[in-house]
């Protein structure tokens, strides 16, 4: 007689995380099954915001899609806008004047800025300090005000275009945006005392959500998500755009690959923003900032790939041209889509309440994921 | 590690966290007494815009033609990507104007397209932004809202673009006219040397075939 | 996916008065006093979708700060007065913001924040989105913009309070609506 | 010093402060002139309260409720002001004068909300569980001495009773997250009673400590035995600590961060209270509230000597003092990061249980020697 063993479990339970959850930062669904408060399996459900956007983008000519990415990744519109000029660009053949290259330069840091200072707030307010949130908000409407001050807008800028910028800088920037910095640091030196050392907020981040480098590689990570697990990756150091090459700036690597890591990655990324961004008002020529387009624009038969770093990691463009006004096909790849990705592999075994840390440590933006 | 170490270990800690939270504590405190409350209280106290602000669009009234500066020529409305911009065109060519203007703000994306599209500088962005409505359809922002000195000037535009049309009509009618009795002149005349040819060659003329059309050659 | 609104008739508002003696001239300060709480107590529905919910964040921030209208966000939908949709509206989304809507207590009210809650806004060609949150659920203001600027918003919070100002709460339950074709979610 | 450079102070901001200051010390003016006016007046008033006993204590009950929940209001709308200020934006503004009247326009509202209750919830439980919470913490106040002759139920165990009362506000709280059959509200409600059964054995530890050193289980008694020097400073090495650990169990006791974890917001919606709406939810604000004051007062009572203090009345003295640990609550509330649940769990029972049975034990021996 052969003994056989019936294992006993008790019947888990599902917990719906989302659509509308605080914590999903827009609008993501979890569904997560768990056993007690640990998480046996994890399912992100998206495409909550979908809205065929590529496809969209298919039918129209190339100049009216860039204001379209700005809805990409609505945290960072500037690097979004960046994509798709640098991939029109490329299939165009059209170089951008130096001073155009230094202005895009500045003004993706500065949107770099923003988006980790959202990140900030959002990920301290995620472990319960609220107080974070608004600081660096506060810090955040400084520099969209500055962005204003260029641009016009605050959130959805559309001006890095095919072919450069469409403007100068305002009078008076460079003297306001140093003015800025030189706060700023003193800023970032009051969220590192009221987090970065806090106990709890240590216990909260320490070891928790560790993804390790093998695995980071093989899901695809990019940006501070890789940088985090100890992968020095960045395409503005890998394969540099505009004039980052001449940029003198340090890749920020932390080895842990927990969510500590990647906080401490993008901590220290705005330090360095800080850095490039000094540069570019110390270097920029004088200059056109922007090449003549024509009117209408028909690039010759062929395909283009633009690689930027975003905040968010690597945000890529593809594009198709049969030698028409439209193009035949647009894509991004979309770094925060990777990183959900991740989420199934990583949240077996973890707590419930671990897995807002890790989902906000990740740092997705849903408008680049379901586009 | 020995029993001691630990227990050294946790006081230790229990010190350190301590001084984590105090250190925190220590900012929030700075916050609340010596630091700037940033808030702009808004209904009382209106910010100011930065001068490329892209808020509600407008169409400028020039004072000295006495008319807006639109002509209708439709290449915002070919620049827009989300076809928020529709016209009715008064007139063409060098005169040519708008009478009617329509943006439908509920689908524009202020991306500043149509503004960088216009060789006549006849749109603009505004440093307007409260466009709060209880109504859908306010989101139609039509001629009198967008023009700069609204329905008076929207009327003088259209008065100034067709007395200027009329006016042309009224010189093209008269350019037609005389070219009209030059041509009526001349026919007249052609006639008149046809009637002389005709009538010399009257005798022969009864030979061809009456069905055939005058221009063409017997 | 069908959802019919019927507009109210006359006869029906006027069932629901409440017969009180004394009547109006004993209710109105009563009224007054509601109307006058709910519109300084305005608790919002934590509750965004896209790039318009980013500057909803930035609404409740340092430097606009909603609280000084006593507006604070709390994240269920049992304990929230507005909900302000912040976002474009994908028809996968649409089940989702009904079932909050009808989650919310009365009285109730919806700003559609942005283009693309508002009417579509530039994704009005795609077929995935829906034309404007008011096709399921009814719209108290729209506030236009892409996104709106935290005063738009403001703007469109201090007009919502105009119209609270101006509503019955306790003489009559409801006010007749306009008439209204049927509206059906598109997809 | 280098912070200051951050968005510094103007001036007329300063004034504001100033203004606040000028407020409160008239307020403290005020509550200081309340031995002179002319109580006896009420004596008649007093006398006929005194023959019918039941009826007193009825009054004094209706007193108390009433007194607390403006008190609660008007706290509410001091940590809403507070939490801006240190947030560095303003706080309610528009509704009275700088917002005094915020709360009362969200109680009316809340009051005139419609009531909903799930269909799939246990109704008599979800509509039982606020006055199970609301009761208990209206019931602790009443043992607390505001001043020497002021308090509403002067027990000779009032310790005792304080204690026990306020562990029976975990039922309520238990039936709400049941009642409501939402699993945000099931995983809210486990949390709290969890939370709030292990936190009570170091706090009750703590409070035997300062029974055993002041010899009575009478709150008037604890504070009357503090009369020349108050706990803290009379026996600095055991009630330094025993304070700290007391602090950090009236955290977890009333739900604060770090302990926020039956209604943190960014896990569980709003825990317990998730599916509450109305009237309902107000009646679980308040006593939250409520709740806050009792702790603060207590501690207060246990450690800072109570009414005692220089100048002031007694009745100033000790609101004073509750005030303020009331605000430290709040400063650290919107301070510090939210602990996770087993590691809130592991700091109570790891550190915070045995550190307070050393503490007693040497309390022990020291009233022993």
């Amino acid at each position: 007689m052969t003994l056989t063993t019936t294992e006993i479990t008790s019947p888990g339970m599902t917990l719906n995380m989302g659509p509308q959850h605080p914590s999903t930062h827009g609008v993501l669904r979890l569904v997560v099954e768990l056993d007690g408060e640990i998480i046996q399996s994890c399912r992100p459900v998206i495409g909550y915001l979908h809205r065929g956007l590529e496809k969209m983008m298919e039918a129209r000519p190339y100049r009216h899609n860039v204001p379209f990415t700005d809805r990409l990744d609505y945290l960072a519109s500037l690097n979004s806008n960046l994509a798709i000029a640098q991939a029109i660009e490329r299939i165009g053949n059209v170089t951008v004047p130096e001073r155009g290259q230094y202005l895009r330069v500045l003004l993706c840091e500065i949107n770099r800025l923003a988006s980790h200072l959202v990140f900030l707030g959002t990920f301290a307010t995620d472990l319960g300090a609220t107080t974070v949130f608004l600081y660096s908000f506060r810090e955040r409407e400084r520099i969209l005000d500055l962005l204003e001050a260029m641009t016009g807008a605050r959130l959805t800028y559309n001006w890095i275009r095919a072919g450069g910028v469409p403007t100068d800088l305002p009078e008076g920037f460079g003297e306001r945006l140093t003015a800025f910095l030189d706060e700023f640091q003193f800023a970032l030196d009051e969220y590192d005392r009221l987090l970065t050392g806090n106990r709890i907020f240590r216990a909260r981040c320490e070891g928790i959500g560790v993804i390790s480098r093998e695995m980071a590689v093989a899901y695809g990570a990019s940006g501070p998500v890789a940088r985090g697990s100890g992968i020095a990756y960045d395409i503005r150091k890998v394969a540099p755009y505009d004039v980052y090459d001449r940029m003198e700036f340090d890749v920020p690597v932390y080895t842990e690959g927990d969510c500590m890591a990647r906080y401490r990655v993008r901590v220290e990324e705005m330090r360095q923003s800080a850095r490039i961004i000094r540069q570019c008002l110390r270097e920029m020529p004088e200059g056109e900032t922007m090449a003549k387009l024509p009117k209408i624009f028909k690039p010759p038969p062929g395909e283009a790939y633009s690689r930027t770093e975003s905040p968010r990691g690597e945000l890529s463009c593809y594009l198709s041209s049969d030698g028409s006004m439209n193009p035949t096909r647009v894509h991004f790849r979309a770094p925060s889509f990777f990183h959900l990705g991740l989420l199934p592999a990583m949240l077996p075994g973890v707590k419930v309440a671990d897995v807002i840390a890790i989902l906000g440590s990740l740092d997705t933006v849903l408008g680049e994921v379901d586009r | 590690m020995s029993a001691t170490d630990r227990k050294v270990n946790v006081l230790l800690d229990i010190l350190i966290s301590l001084r984590s939270f105090l250190k925190g504590m220590w900012v929030t405190a700075t916050n609340l007494v010596a630091r700037e409350k940033v808030t702009l209280q808004y209904p009382y106290e209106k910010p100011q815009v930065s001068p490329r602000y892209r808020g509600l669009f407008y169409l400028p009234f020039n004072e000295k033609e006495q008319r807006l500066n639109c002509t209708g020529c439709t290449l915002c409305e070919q620049a827009c990507p989300t076809k928020v911009i529709s016209m009715t065109k008064l007139g063409a060519g060098k005169h040519g104007g708008v009478s009617e203007f329509n943006m439908d703000l509920g689908r524009c994306m202020f991306c500043n397209l149509c503004i960088e599209a216009c060789p006549f500088d006849a749109i603009y962005m505004g440093s307007a932004y409260e466009l709060a409505s209880y109504d859908r359809d306010a989101s139609v922002f039509r001629i009198e809202d967008l023009a700069q000195g609204g329905k008076r000037s929207v009327e003088i535009n259209i008065k100034t673009i067709s007395e200027a049309l009329a006016e042309e009509e009224k010189a093209k009618a008269a350019k037609a006219k005389a070219a009209a009795e030059a041509k009526s002149a001349a026919d007249a005349k052609a006639a008149s040397a046809a009637e002389e040819r005709q009538a010399a060659e009257k005798p022969a003329a009864s030979e061809p075939a009456p069905s055939a059309s005058p221009e063409s050659p017997a | 996916m069908g959802i019919v609104e019927k507009p109210l008739t006359q006869e029906e508002v006027d069932s629901w008065r409440v017969p009180v003696p004394g009547g109006a001239a004993l209710l109105a300060p009563l009224d007054r006093l509601a109307q006058w709480a709910r519109k300084n107590s305005l608790w919002s529905l934590t509750f965004g979708l896209s790039c318009c919910a980013i500057e909803m964040m930035a609404t409740a921030a340092p430097r606009y700060d909603l609280d000084r209208f006593g507006m604070f966000f709390r994240a269920t939908p049992r304990q929230a007065d507005v909900m302000i949709v912040a976002g474009w509206v994908s028809v996968k989304m649409a089940p989702f913001i009904k079932q909050l809507y009808d989650q919310m207590p009365e009285p109730k009210y919806v700003i559609a924040m942005g283009g693309c809650a508002s009417a579509g806004g530039p994704y009005r060609d795609s077929i995935t989105i829906v034309k404007g949150v008011d096709r399921f659920i009814p719209v108290d203001v729209y506030v236009y913009g892409c996104p709106p600027r935290p005063e738009n918003l403001i703007n469109g919070i201090l007009k919502l309070q105009e119209k609270i100002k101006r509503e019955r709460a306790l003489t009559r339950r409801g006010q007749p609506l306009p008439a209204r074709e049927p509206i059906v979610i598109e997809g | 010093m280098s912070m200051q450079r951050l968005h510094p102070r103007s001036a007329s901001q300063a004034r504001e402060i100033l203004i606040g200051v000028v407020i409160a010390a008239l307020i403290l003016a005020a509550l200081s002139a309340t031995p002179l006016l002319p109580w006896h007046l009420l004596d008649p008033i007093r006398a006929y309260f005194y023959e019918r006993p039941l009826l007193n204590n009825l009054a004094k009950a209706v007193l108390l409720v009433s007194f607390m929940a403006v008190q609660c209001l008007f706290l509410i709308w001091m940590e809403r002001k507070f939490a801006g200020w240190l947030q560095a934006r303003l706080g309610p503004m528009h509704v009275g004068w700088k917002g005094v009247l915020q709360t009362f326009a969200d109680a009316i509202k809340l009051l005139l909300k419609e009531d909903i209750i799930p269909a799939l919830a246990d109704k008599p439980m979800f509509r039982l569980a606020p006055y199970l919470v609301f009761v208990p913490a209206m019931l602790t106040l009443m043992v607390l001495p505001f001043s020497p002759n002021l308090v509403g139920f002067d027990y000779h165990l009032g310790a005792l009773f304080a204690l026990s009362i306020s562990t029976t506000g975990a039922l309520g709280i238990l039936a709400a997250g049941w009642g409501a059959n939402n699993k945000y509200s099931v995983l809210g409600g486990m949390r709290a009673v969890a939370q709030l059964l292990s936190y009570e054995i170091p706090m009750i530890l703590i409070v035997l400590c300062v029974v055993t050193l002041k010899n009575t289980m009478s709150l008037t008694q604890i504070v009357e035995r503090q009369a020349g020097l108050w706990n803290i400073v009379a026996h600095p090495l055991l009630m330094i600590p025993g304070a700290l650990i007391f602090f950090s169990c009236a955290l977890a006791e009333v739900y604060r961060a770090p302990f926020d974890l039956p209604e943190a917001e960014s896990e569980l919606v709003s825990g317990f209270h998730t599916e509450y709406s109305g009237m309902r939810f107000a009646i679980f604000y308040i006593a939250e509230f409520a709740n806050n004051v009792f702790t603060a007062g207590f501690a207060a009572i246990l450690f800072f000597g109570g009414w005692h203090g220089p100048v002031l009345p007694p009745i100033a003295w000790f609101t004073l003092k509750t005030l303020l640990l009331i605000f430290l609550m709040m400063w650290v509330r919107w301070t510090l990061p939210r602990l996770r649940i087993d590691q809130m769990m592991s700091f109570c029972w790891k550190l915070l249980v045995p550190a307070s049975l050393i503490l007693f034990c040497l309390t022990a021996l020291s009233v022993v020697w």
